[in-house]
């Protein structure tokens, strides 16, 4: 009992009956949506943006942003994508890839730990130079012609129609959800976020925690890099452009507060499948597309002002009913309710 | 120890010339590769092509110091701009009513956005995330309610709209007499007003503003709208210099403008600025661009330069006014 | 590392910091032994929570060395000070706001989750306290928040254990209760700093004072060497005198009208208030944290919702009312929680001290000039200690914060104030200054509402007071009832009338 | 790989051209980053150096801005460029600025996309909206029949996929497309009037091509007339194991973007024009008029190693009379291929 109310209080939960109420609400309209090929296939859109939702994650639970992740992707994606186009063996363009994503990270998070740049200014400063970097790197031209092998990953399925990236994704959100909630360092980025000061004083070492979660923000965008390139299949300058912003999107559907020390990758992961899927449900509810901004901003002003105000709500009512508990019924009747 | 608040003072004040030495810095460096950037009409000239940013960030500089965010700008230009151009060409209105008409708009959307910040406690972040989508959304909505397609743009404006940002008063563009006036009104409000001062007190402490019989809500909820129509300003002003309204104007501003907000000293965490600092760092910014474009620099590697003059910029800042990173540093200078 | 056992616990030799200009340590030297309790006193601003945060590695000291068991150490970093077995309870709760009570407590623990929960649970059991484990944490009131990280440091095995002011939101019976546990501490040979502003406490519990004045360890010794007035005498500065609220003048009931009425007021955390506070008086209001006091301050205040009944302000009916109206009328409110809803950190004092008035004084356009006059007046007429009225208010010591925040309310010439909690961790000094001000007030014809959980103040300051009980008022004293046994009866419940 | 030599070559150029031997060309993409554009320039540069007389400075908006593309045009302008080749963002939004650095005595030729007459003096055109529309619709056709269906007869339905609204010259392809459809082909059925759209976003267009896929299961023909648009709609289309058979997909992009799809038996047949000719004529062009050469309508101009060009009247692609002015013209690209298993290895852009 306890624990199913307690389930049901977890912010993910009102994400992912946001996102099912989504779909069930374009099946209304459009039936075909609801085919089981057609959820796999949003799943399976979604592989990229729950890895760098989750990468997000980790920086926002400490209380700073990256707004640096959507060229990190473009650029590591450049480089895998050049490797495996001039025949180096797939590990070494995914490492590379990774190593580019490392890198990134840990500029951001330099810039943040010690040179004390607040993180937002930090990472809109690097988006322009990871992104110009794409440019001096690839001349500005398409990354094309993949290797037909690497490509094949991101269509090898498996139970049915479900890519096997996809899968791969929730084990990876899973150990990182085990890790976060459960383990005593990885307790430490909420904790940090949550109270820097008071993560301070008990010897959470908040400058080195931060500069973890930018390291592995990067990390996951380069391997959200690798999938995207596998995925997609060619590699442009403006690859991943404004994915950062959708990336925190995500995050803050799935319930991360921006200011940190709230919500679970969980949480990411359904908001990067919300964030993924938007723009699959316009082409089912037969709305012009026209309106496809128009409905993307309705719907996260919606989602998040709706979440917010629910929040509020149970905690404005929590807190009163906590102060007209301490008051006894002394004299009958003196009680006005 | 007695003069802590002068001190303080002055240090801000020295940021501000620092700003200045860069942006001189960077006329006579240009001016070196490059002499025709030293011509008077092609720098004055050159400030039409950042204007935008210019005017906008003022008046973000009043949103970031409440501690919030506005990354809708943008997007309020563009349905700014198709919204003068229908209203004039669909609707028959003169140009000027249907510039006021436009402002309107553009209040309304930022009003829009910042009643769901103030009243709502959602992060600014994010409505202002959903509000461009919503607004570029809007624009081109307001485009299908309009004769023409959304691809053309609507042009053939009448001359004195023109004149808004081709015109020149004594020699001075009008773009520039604009944004300098802009630049006197939002000082003005920001520095000498009870509301600016508001505004700054619901940035360090909402709750201590709310005991203090401040409502917290509306001043917060305005910024936006301020900030909502400088942006339909500079959406005015882009339409006249393009001589045409398209629902797209804008779109690539968003990142610049938080740019030059910062880089003139106002905190992102709210409580701390001023518009003069926004000002010139926005100049500062656009005439580095300018510079780097002029002296060959391709226009897509200019964010490089860019990002690298805000760390750096920063990194001084910053490091300067950590006290440890000063004692250690005295402590270097003075052995030595 | 080996123990020496002629060598002291900790050895704080030297200490030297300054922040920018200002040099608040200057050459500190003390000594804690095991099983002493060193009291450390001293003004507001004296340097004694720097002292102590170094000692924790949050700060890094400018110079000077300290020692444990004789030997070096370099506690530059918090995670060395506890692996040297130091804890610092903070003055300021710093708790992680979205953890509940017990994930706030077992972070920064290795121990398991069950064991932990059972020893936060005896704990809890042992001291009597009344917290709720799965509560969030920015839902605690403050003195709550206290009471958690007074738990965090008891829990800690820690060879040094340092209390920054615990009690200065607690209530009587809790600290009582803390008391006692430091008793046990000190059996078993911990080192304790304990820093108060409440003098009887020093007697109470510690072994040995350190008076800090100056940056400087002024005097130093075993308790029983010194008796109240000789510390208090070392307190203040050279020739100056502690200040009374001076003698009251017995206000007359028959034929005043009434300045602020509550009639069967009720809210969220109180029910059925019924009393009234003439010009010129000081209504004290005992209870317990809990009790519903700031509660109903804040509701009259305009800041929560009105459940039932009526409030008058000189016979006029403002129930319901928003703040800013509620201002206008001519009530104002001292905050209880300063860092929360008193000060702006980051701005001027002059800037804090204008706020509410700042619309009075001003149409569009700030009126610089008496926006200057006033804070001056304040700053001169309530001995603030600033170096100007620029000088930002989060550099200013508490004291000095809660004198500002006091100004602000006073600013708005308002005819009824609440004060909550007005002196709470502010220094002997800055107190009689926060008692003469009230005694101005009453002088001035201001009724005022003195919510205190030290229930010495409303004994001293108070013509008349009330007692709340589980959020509702269960007595009211005359003048010549307010004592100090008949208050705590009835704060807790207990008071028989006749007694 | 090459490409280091063109930026190092465009930056070099600007002490050339102060000194006066070369003249100097600003070659302006509608959005840097794109293969279209890209392979333009390369086709230019490499021009360029084999003729020798002129250098270009390629220089675009990374996100096709048209106020970017003023601020270049502006930086040319004072930058000392003789002659710019802009392919523009926006219809009209260039006029004032082009007309300025006419004034300042650039040469102004406007490439791929036009902006109003007046306000350049040649268009090098790859053929008026009506041509490409017509374009479209042949491929269609042929990548109807080779799906098994006969364009004629058979019930047709179809959608457009491109990058949004309000570009220019895929939507005017698209409009003419559809007139050309409406007259020829009744039986074809539009089942999104309103058109798909998917940003140059390539994850983004393969997330818009499955949904119109599984949304319009039944649906014959997908137009693609955007080089982003078309590689996500067949990727889209091998995720769902489409292929040539199920689904008749076609539009403009390079011959590279596509091979592997076409080998893939995904695609059948996709058209384009050779973008790297275009470029070049268009730097010709400026080069030519910045030389000091003047125009008139009906001058045949001999361009080396590409050949002979003639200047054609406004009207030829505005269908407006009264867009013929005065040192003002038109010149059109000689052909636009289409791209097939048979053809498509003879072409590497
Ligand atoms: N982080 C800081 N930056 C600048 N000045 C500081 C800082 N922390 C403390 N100070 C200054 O150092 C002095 C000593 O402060 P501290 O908090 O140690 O006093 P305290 O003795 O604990 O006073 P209280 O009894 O009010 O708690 C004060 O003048 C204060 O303004
Ligand atoms: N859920 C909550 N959210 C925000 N503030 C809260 C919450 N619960 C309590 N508070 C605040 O905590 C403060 C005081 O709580 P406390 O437990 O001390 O009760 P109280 O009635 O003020 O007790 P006292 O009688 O000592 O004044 C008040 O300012 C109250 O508004
Ligand atoms: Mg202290
Ligand atoms: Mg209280």
């Amino acid at each position: 009992m306890n624990v199913v109310k307690k389930l049901f209080k977890a912010r993910e939960i009102s994400s992912f009956l946001c996102l099912l109420a989504m779909f069930l609400l374009v099946g209304l309209v459009n039936p075909s949506f609801l085919k089981p090929q057609n959820i796999m296939l949003c799943f399976n859109g979604s592989i990229v943006y729950i890895l760098i939702a989750v990468g997000m994650a980790f920086v926002i639970l400490t209380g700073e942003i990256d707004c640096s992740i959507g060229a990190q992707l473009g650029l590591a994606a450049a480089v895998c994508a050049t490797f495996l186009k001039n025949e180096a063996p797939w590990g070494v363009a995914i490492l590379l890839a990774l190593l580019v994503g490392l890198v990134c990270g840990t500029i951001n998070g330099f810039g943040v730990t010690v040179l004390h740049i607040p993180s937002i200014i930090m990472t809109l400063g690097t988006n322009g130079i990871y992104r110009g970097l794409i440019y001096v790197y690839t001349q500005g031209k398409w990354v094309e012609n993949l290797p037909a092998g690497f490509k094949g990953l991101a269509q090898t399925n498996i139970f049915g129609n479900l890519c096997w990236f996809f899968v791969m994704d929730l084990v990876i959100m899973l150990l990182v959800f085990l890790y976060l909630r459960k383990t005593r360092h990885g307790k430490r980025f909420a904790a940090v976020g949550d109270n820097e000061m008071g993560a301070d004083l008990i010897g959470i070492p908040v400058a080195r925690t931060k500069m973890l979660a930018f390291i592995i923000c990067g990390a996951f965008s380069a391997l959200g890099a690798v999938l995207y390139v596998s995925r997609v299949g060619f590699v442009t300058a403006i690859s991943g452009n404004g994915y950062e912003m959708k990336a925190i999107a995500a995050c803050v559907i799935g319930g991360i507060s921006l200011s940190g020390g709230v919500g679970t990758v969980a949480g990411a992961t359904i908001g990067g499948i919300i964030m993924a899927s938007i723009s699959r449900l316009l082409v089912f509810l037969k709305i012009s597309s026209d309106y496809d901004n128009t409905i993307t901003g309705i719907l996260l002003i919606a989602i998040v002002v709706i979440d917010s105000l629910a929040q509020r709500r149970s905690v404005e009512k929590a807190r009163r009913e906590r102060l007209a508990a301490r008051v006894t019924e002394t004299e009958g009747g003196a009680d006005h309710e | 120890m007695n003069n802590f608040g002068k001190t303080m003072k002055s240090k801000l004040l020295s940021w501000e010339m620092l700003l200045v030495v860069v942006l001189v810095l960077e006329i006579i460096i240009f001016g070196q590769i490059n002499p025709r950037f030293l011509r008077i009409n092609v720098l004055m000239g050159s400030i039409n092509d950042f204007i935008s940013i210019c005017v906008i960030s003022l008046f973000v500089t009043f949103v970031m110091i409440t501690g919030g965010i506005d990354i809708q700008a943008g997007s309020i230009i563009g349905l700014t701009s198709i919204t003068v151009g229908m209203l004039w060409q669909d609707k028959g209105l003169n140009i000027w009513v249907a510039a006021i008409f436009a402002i309107v708009v553009g209040l309304l959307c930022g009003l829009l956005s910042g009643f769901f910040v103030a009243y709502t406690g959602v992060q600014p972040m994010v409505v202002t995330l959903g509000g461009s989508f919503l607004y570029s959304g809007l624009a081109l909505a307001v485009v299908n309610m309009s004769s023409s397609e959304a691809y053309e743009g609507i042009g053939g404006f009448p001359e004195s709209f023109m004149k808004l940002s081709s015109g020149n008063v004594a020699g001075i563009p009008n773009q520039l007499i604009i944004f300098i006036a802009l630049i006197i009104i939002s000082y003005i409000l920001l520095h000498k007003t009870k509301y600016g001062r508001y505004v700054f007190l619901c940035g360090v402490n909402p709750s201590a503003s709310e005991y203090s019989g401040i409502r917290v809500k509306p001043i917060i909820m305005s910024t936006y709208g301020l900030s909502g129509m400088s942006a339909s300003i500079a959406g005015l002003i882009l339409t006249s210099y393009l001589g045409s309204a398209k629902s797209d104007l804008g779109a690539t501003y968003t990142l610049p403008i938080i740019t030059a907000v910062v880089l003139g000293g106002t905190s992102n965490t709210g409580g701390k600025g001023g518009v003069i600092g926004t000002a010139i760092a926005a100049v500062v910014i656009g005439i580095l661009k300018f510079g780097l474009n002029m002296s060959g620099m391709p226009s897509q590697y200019l964010d490089i330069p860019v990002g690298i003059l805000l760390i750096v910029v920063l990194t001084f800042r910053m490091t300067s006014s950590n006290p440890a990173v000063v004692a250690k540093f005295k402590k270097l200078t003075g052995k030595k | 590392m080996q123990k020496v056992e002629t060598e002291a616990l900790l050895k704080i030799k030297d200490i030297r910091k300054s922040f920018g200009s200002n040099e608040v340590l200057k050459g500190i030297n003390l000594e804690l032994n095991e099983g002493e309790v060193v009291a450390l006193i001293g003004g507001n601003g004296a340097g004694k929570s720097t002292l102590m945060k170094i000692i924790m590695g949050i700060y890094q000291q400018d110079a000077g060395d300290l020692f444990i068991h004789g030997v070096k150490t370099d506690l530059s970093k918090s995670s060395l000070a506890l692996a040297n077995g130091i804890y610092l309870v903070p003055q300021e709760p710093m708790l992680f706001p979205n953890m509940t009570v017990e994930e706030n407590i077992a972070m920064g623990f290795n121990e398991n989750k069950i064991e932990m929960h059972k020893k936060i649970v005896d704990m809890i059991a042992h001291l009597g306290w009344d917290l709720k484990l799965d509560r969030r944490a920015n839902t605690l009131s403050i003195a709550e928040q206290q009471l958690v990280e007074i738990l965090k440091g008891l829990l800690r095995e820690s060879r040094i254990l340092i209390f920054d002011e615990p009690t200065s939101s607690l209530s009587f019976n809790e600290a009582e209760s803390l008391f006692e546990l430091i008793e046990d501490l000190k059996k078993k040979n911990i080192g304790i700093f304990y820093i108060t502003h409440r003098l009887s406490e020093v007697f109470e519990i510690a072994t040995h004072v350190a008076i800090m004045r100056d940056g400087i360890v002024s005097l130093s010794g075993a308790v029983s060497e010194f008796d109240k007035s000789h510390l208090v005498k070392a307190l203040l500065p050279p020739g100056s005198e502690l200040k009374t609220a001076g003698e009251s003048t017995a206000v007359d009931y028959s034929k005043a009208k009434p300045m602020l009425e509550l009639k069967d007021f009720s809210g969220y955390g109180f029910s059925g208030l019924n009393f009234e506070v003439y010009p010129g008086e000081i209504l004290g209001v005992a209870g317990v944290v809990g009790a519903g006091r700031t509660e109903f301050a804040t509701t009259i205040f305009g800041m929560d919702k009105v459940k039932g009944g009526k409030v008058l302000l000189d016979g006029e009916d403002i129930t319901g009312m928003g703040t800013r109206k509620v201002l206008d009328k001519g009530i104002n409110y001292v905050p209880e929680d300063r860092f929360l809803n008193g000060i702006f950190k980051i701005r001027e004092t002059g800037w804090n001290i204008s706020s509410a008035q700042l619309r009075n004084m001003s149409k569009i356009f700030l009126n610089k000039k008496a926006e200057k006059e006033l804070a001056d007046k304040y700053i001169n007429d309530f001995r603030i200690k600033v170096t100007s009225q620029d000088q930002l208010m989060g550099s200013l010591s508490g004291g000095n914060q809660q004198k500002a925040v006091i100004a602000r309310a006073l600013s708005t010439n308002p005819k009824v104030v609440i004060l909550d909690e007005p002196t709470r961790g502010i220094d002997a000094g800055a107190r009689g200054d926060v008692y003469s001000i009230i005694g101005k007030l009453k002088q001035q014809g201001v009724a005022v509402l003195l919510i205190s959980s030290d229930l010495e103040e409303i004994v001293e300051l108070s013509d008349r007071a009330i007692s709340m009980y589980q959020g509702r008022i269960n007595h009211t004293f005359p003048k010549e009832k307010i004592d100090l046994d008949n208050l705590t009866a009835a704060s807790f419940g207990v008071y028989e009338e006749g007694e | 790989g090459c490409g280091s030599k063109e930026t190092s070559g465009g930056s070099d150029s600007s002490a050339s051209a102060a000194s006066g031997d070369e003249k100097l060309i600003v070659f302006v993409p509608k959005v840097t980053g794109n293969s279209f554009f890209e392979s333009a320039n390369d086709g230019a540069q490499e021009f360029a150096k084999k003729v020798g007389k002129f250098t270009i400075n390629y220089d675009g908006s990374a996100t096709a801005a048209v106020a970017d593309q003023v601020t270049i045009i502006n930086n040319a302008i004072t930058q000392g460029a003789d002659g710019i080749a802009v392919s523009s963002v926006d219809a009209t939004g260039l006029d004032e600025v082009l007309k300025k650095a006419q004034d300042a005595g650039l040469s102004v030729v406007t490439w791929d996309s036009d902006v109003t007459a007046d306000a350049r003096q040649i268009m090098v055109s790859q053929g008026s909206p009506e041509i490409l529309g017509e374009f479209l619709v042949q491929l269609s056709e042929d990548a109807l029949k080779a799906s098994g269906k006969d364009p004629a007869k058979d019930d047709i339905k179809y959608c457009w996929h491109y990058s949004q609204a309000t570009v220019t010259d895929q939507n005017s392809w698209h409009d003419a497309a559809e007139k050309v459809i409406a007259e020829k082909y009744p039986n074809w059925e539009n089942v999104a009037p309103d058109n798909y759209y998917s940003e140059q976003d390539a994850e983004k267009a393969i997330s818009v091509g499955e949904s119109v896929l599984t949304a319009h299961d039944d649906i014959n023909l997908i137009i693609c007339n955007d080089s982003t648009a078309l590689p996500g709609q067949a990727q889209a289309a091998q995720n769902l194991g489409k292929t040539v058979k199920d689904v008749a997909i076609t539009g403009f992009a390079t011959p590279n973007a596509m091979k592997d799809y076409c080998t893939a038996g995904i695609v059948n047949n996709w058209g384009l024009w050779d973008t790297g000719l275009q470029g070049s004529i268009a730097c010709y062009m400026a080069y030519y008029l910045a030389d000091g050469n003047k125009v008139t309508i009906g001058d045949k101009i001999d361009i080396p190693e590409i050949g002979e060009v003639e200047i054609v009247n406004n009207s030829e692609i505005t269908g407006n009379d009264s867009d013929n002015v005065d040192g003002s013209g038109v010149v059109f690209l000689p052909e636009r291929a289409e791209f097939t298993a048979d053809n498509m290895n003879d072409y590497d852009f």
